[in-house]
């Protein structure tokens, strides 16, 4: 195992690779992936090495496109489709929940759908109202999806890969500002990141700020900041919704008494509810403060910059939440 | 209307004979899933095939055993005719665990994947992506399987189907687009759901190859099967067909007041062209059978329905606990409220 | 005013029939609504009061007919669209969440979208998978958009009415298995039941039992054995997703100290993570006990009766709640 | 490609003039937009107009001021033409609280609702029922307007573009759909990305007139749009127009890649029929003004653009609280993270 320092972007494509090197079956669908090698960048040199048809370049008509792959899906195929953003994703819900989540289950067991969704979600730089949805808390509610959104390289290579592996419907979100994040990448075949198990990426014995996807490098930050006045606070990247690692999360809140859920979707009825609840009902008598949560605002994102800026959650956002839980 | 082809029969008597009997199995089992209903032995949404026969069984009576077919809830005919087992449709369409999935799917979500079946869907137009993801598969590993895509006149007006038979065109897709144009959406007449009420037209922006046809008359239905099949094999290329034809039955099992979008007059002059009794008058005219040997053979296929009925429904309804199976393929699911 | 005795269904209809009448911008389309009179029922004899173009049937084209009616809205007219059950708004949500809901907000109060999107949500009897939906909490979480879902035939008919004259996008939630639900309805040109009000609906000290819609009534069902007991269970009627009543909700739970919310969507994610997470974070210190959730199993909807039943709550499960709360 | 129509010029030295000024307005506008980008003082997407002027120049030309018009994010020529004010224009581009939409929209979201600009949007075939919609709601009070509805050649995919052609032809919207075609859907060349290239044939299934023209000479696109506009007002019908244009610019400011998807002949080939040089020919041709003339008007709007965008420049950015208005008309959000 070669362990290389790359950017989120570089371990992505090469998870891909690795994936198409390995299996025929896997091809990779998208607009804009093959020729003009992907808006962000993310597939680049794929057309070249693979070619037409396993880098396939679609027409904009994100239903059909999901739908189609669904079919071949079920009849064996691997596909990865990428969404140019998640945002995107919007269109093609109803193949997505009512079609490739619901067949195993509707076929009692007869077929399968080892299908991945890929593709940024978030806020990146004022692509404004239609272009900056997090879509991921919405994908976490329904059955029959597996839900995730790694933070660091490493585990967007090992949970890509084990996304491919995986016989069911998986949303894999990536962060249009993580792209360029460097680190330490594991390269090797058999590299695979397990979906549902969260991980405690600052340890800390006060407060457990818990994330995933761009909020757990906010949360570091805040953690940091907040590390300069004593208060030890742990980071716990969530990694995987669907499955949710509950027991990591316990555990930890168990250990510091104290939560603050952080997520950049709007801030009511997003998944860090969800989160948040369930610390709740679970670990209500170890709570020494209630559980808060740091969401975007509930607003539709705005153009301006300087609007955007006040509406993505920041640092400061998740310490003025650590205050409120009394530190 | 599209006109009868003119008859030139190229049937064996045991082929003739064999369409008959399908045609009649799917009649009475449709007629036995309404009753079902009406028992309150079913629930939910359940769609019959009466009057339509034709077409199923022309088209898929000229497939190859490993083409894949698809289509939306109307589907218990292809269920059967494509080999799924009667009496686990039955039970699927009565909820019970011997159901083809085992109680989870119901009349609207049949499916025989080892025989090729594809299902089997509720949500109009939504399937149609999938069955070409089915032929582009096929396509894919270098097959030469031809997929058959049922959808209804209803379901052409859909975005997704566009988006489809785009992508169909722009990558070859071996895929048979079959409307089933049987003139109503529910209890939306045709013209007041579609702005042209061509509705083969919708292949020409796409270069696909497209066409109107009977879809009464199973012979005919036959001879351009194999014409499209053919082409669609061989040049792995998609094809649009307009089949016409008509639903004798109302919408669904609840659909209790026609008389809201048609008069019985309509219907009984549909029932002219009634695809049991055309194929019928032939295997009369040519001496294939005997009028005693059709009642002989009503008599055996009521029995045989009668009986697929009486044994799904000794089976049991599925255990509670089943309710978490199969949502994914390798992990369990949270239990309880 | 008029106090009539009539059904859910009749009240929906006599909402339309008033605002119809009142103003000739009102106007109704969807699928089999007019010469069909409506899969359910609820538009019978408006083709025939109004006539086309006023009850117009449209292909079933849910994102066109969205987007038509957006636009129409936006030069002046006030749609309601049917959606025949709001299982199929789910092909519509990039109409609804990318542009009905953000037209306010990205014309920067240039233009404004008055439409109200209406039909049964929700398992009605065996209509399975695809067709089961609880929709109404994922609107919930879109800004710009106003989510209401009344239990009662006269909240339906005031609300309704209340939706068609707002400004804003009206995401108005029925149940299928309401519209037979009797009650008695002031039938009068300006009873409007005004957004944002939760109702207390049973008045009780032990417990708050908080849902809206059809679980409304499975919570009366739910503290009419409890009380059988001696346990006095409130029962709050939310009414209103989007806005939110917290002062209601909270004032409630101030009072018992116990919360259970109680919801027909998915457990996981649903919008009753939200109101429980609401109330862990501002009732902290008012809580004897975790707030309880109770919502449907975490799996597709199954067609066989008696799984169905499984996945739908019944009193059963909130009275199974309300013990966990240690009562 | 449509051929270029003949030129038998009905437009008055005024109108010539007139048009050519807002040609370059446009070209010069654009082109200040992209260095805005460069410099940093515009963010995320941005799509410029440059080579496609005649298309909306002539188009607009020819309606009347109470005529609606809906476009996608390529959308600063339309806001232009329908009399927003350009300083407002450059402003919202800029995210400056003097912008059309106060900073909210961005270049991909303008409007200017008084004067029947319904924007600006960001979700490729998004808007289209949208456009069909304002054409119902006039036809629906019985006003004679018509509704100009813009779409790219990637967008003509989009199922929502069907649905909607479907229920224009249904129920008679006056309603025009004009595809774009610049020949590219960002970086997908058109044979990638449509099954057939004559999209104008997306008409036809809908019974919807339709038809293919020349998009750079804007004297042969007013004399189309004189024609077609006549048509929808007067019938109350929609129509589909394939406009042949050509984008010389990147997909967006953020394109830098274009030998990805094409050459640079292609486009020095495609700037032989640059909509400004052709007019400029037919303006010197016909003696409407001097070389002298036509530089020193260049040079005015040269000035006039940099007025603009300083005037924008010199705008302040919106209030931070500004972030929670109008996300209703008559209620506030909640505040807070
Ligand atoms: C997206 C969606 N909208 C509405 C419905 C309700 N619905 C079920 S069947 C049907 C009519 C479909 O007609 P057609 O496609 O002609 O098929 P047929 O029933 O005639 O076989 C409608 C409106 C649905 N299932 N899915
Ligand atoms: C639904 C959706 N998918 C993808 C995109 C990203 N995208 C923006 S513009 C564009 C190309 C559209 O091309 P075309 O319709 O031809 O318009 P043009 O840019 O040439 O004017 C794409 C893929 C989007 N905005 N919306
Ligand atoms: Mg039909
Ligand atoms: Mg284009």
């Amino acid at each position: 195992m070669a362990i290389k320092e790359m950017t989120y972007r570089e371990a992505v494509r090469q998870a891909m690779v690795d994936e198409m090197e390995r299996d025929p079956n896997v091809f990779l669908m998208g607009e804009d992936i093959g020729r003009y090698q992907g808006t962000f960048r993310v597939t680049q040199g794929l057309f070249n090495q693979f070619k037409q048809v396993r880098v396939l370049d679609t027409p904009i008509t994100e239903p059909g496109i999901v739908g189609l792959a669904t079919g071949a899906a079920m009849v064996g195929l691997r596909p990865i489709v990428e969404m140019m953003t998640m945002s995107f994703s919007i269109l093609a819900l109803d193949q997505i929940i009512n079609h490739s989540a619901k067949v195993h289950y509707m076929t009692a067991g007869q077929a399968c759908v080892p299908l991945v969704i890929r593709g940024p979600g978030g806020a990146a730089n004022q692509l404004s109202a239609q272009h900056s949805h997090s879509m991921e808390g919405w994908y976490a509610h329904v059955p029959g999806l597996k839900v995730v959104a790694p933070a660091f390289p490493a585990d967007a290579y090992g949970m890509l890969k084990t996304a491919v592996r995986d016989d069911n419907p998986v949303i894999f979100t990536e962060h249009p500002t993580l792209y360029g994040v460097k680190g330490e990448v594991p390269v090797d075949m058999d590299y695979l990141v397990p979906f549902g198990k969260a991980n405690i990426v600052r340890q800390g014995s006060d407060i457990s700020l818990i994330a995933y996807s761009k909020m757990v490098h906010v949360c570091l930050e805040a953690a940091e900041k907040l590390a300069g006045e004593g208060i030890q606070a742990e980071v716990v990247d969530v990694r995987s919704l669907l499955p949710l690692d509950v027991e990591t999360i316990y555990a930890s809140v168990r250990r510091t008494h104290r939560a603050v859920v952080v997520y950049e979707d709007w801030r009511s009825g997003g998944f860090g509810a969800e989160i948040a609840a369930r610390i709740g009902e679970d670990c209500f008598d170890d709570l020494d403060a209630p559980v808060g949560r740091v969401g975007g605002l509930n607003v539709p994102m705005p153009y301006a910059r300087v609007l955007e800026l006040q509406c993505i959650p920041n640092a400061d956002d998740v310490i003025a939440a650590v205050r409120k839980a009394g530190l | 209307m599209a006109q009868p082809a003119e008859l030139t029969i190229e049937e064996s008597p045991a082929v003739l004979e064999e369409l008959y009997r399908q045609m009649l199995f799917i009649r009475h089992f449709e007629e036995k899933c309404n009753q079902v209903y009406r028992m309150g032995k079913a629930g939910g949404y359940l769609h019959v095939y009466i009057g339509m026969e034709a077409t199923a069984v022309g088209w898929l009576s000229m497939l190859r055993k490993d083409d894949y077919v698809i289509t939306a809830y109307r589907d218990h005919a292809q269920a059967l005719l494509m080999g799924d087992d009667p009496v686990a449709v039955m039970a699927e369409i009565m909820g019970r665990r011997g159901g083809t999935s085992r109680g989870k799917g119901g009349s609207m979500h049949l499916y025989d994947i080892k025989n090729n079946f594809f299902g089997g869907w509720g949500i109009v137009g939504g399937h149609i992506p999938l069955g070409a993801g089915l032929a582009f598969g096929s396509k894919y590993k270098g097959e030469d399987r031809v997929t058959l895509n049922f959808l209804g006149d209803g379901a052409s007006n859909a975005g997704v189907f566009y988006e489809t038979l785009n992508m169909a065109g722009l990558w070859d897709l071996p895929c048979i687009f079959l409307i089933e144009n049987n003139e109503f959406a529910m209890g939306t007449r045709l013209e007041y759901h579609a702005a042209n009420v061509e509705l083969h037209r919708k292949g020409y922006p796409f270069g696909i190859r497209h066409e109107r046809m009977d879809g009464m008359d199973v012979l005919a239905v036959r001879k351009a099967a194999r014409r499209i099949i053919d082409y669609v094999r061989t040049e792995q290329r998609p094809y649009l067909v307009e089949v016409m034809n008509y639903r004798f039955a109302g919408h669904g099992a609840a659909d209790n007041d026609q008389s809201l979008y048609r008069t019985p007059d309509e219907v009984e002059a549909a029932k002219a062209r009634d695809p049991i009794r055309l194929l019928e008058r032939v295997i009369l005219d040519q001496g294939v059978l005997t009028q005693e040997q059709i009642e002989a053979i009503h008599a055996e296929i009521e029995d045989q329905v009668q009986d697929i009925y009486e044994k799904a429904d000794a089976m049991p309804f599925p255990d509670p606990e089943e309710v978490y199976d199969n949502v994914y393929t390798d992990m369990e699911v949270e239990k309880g409220h």
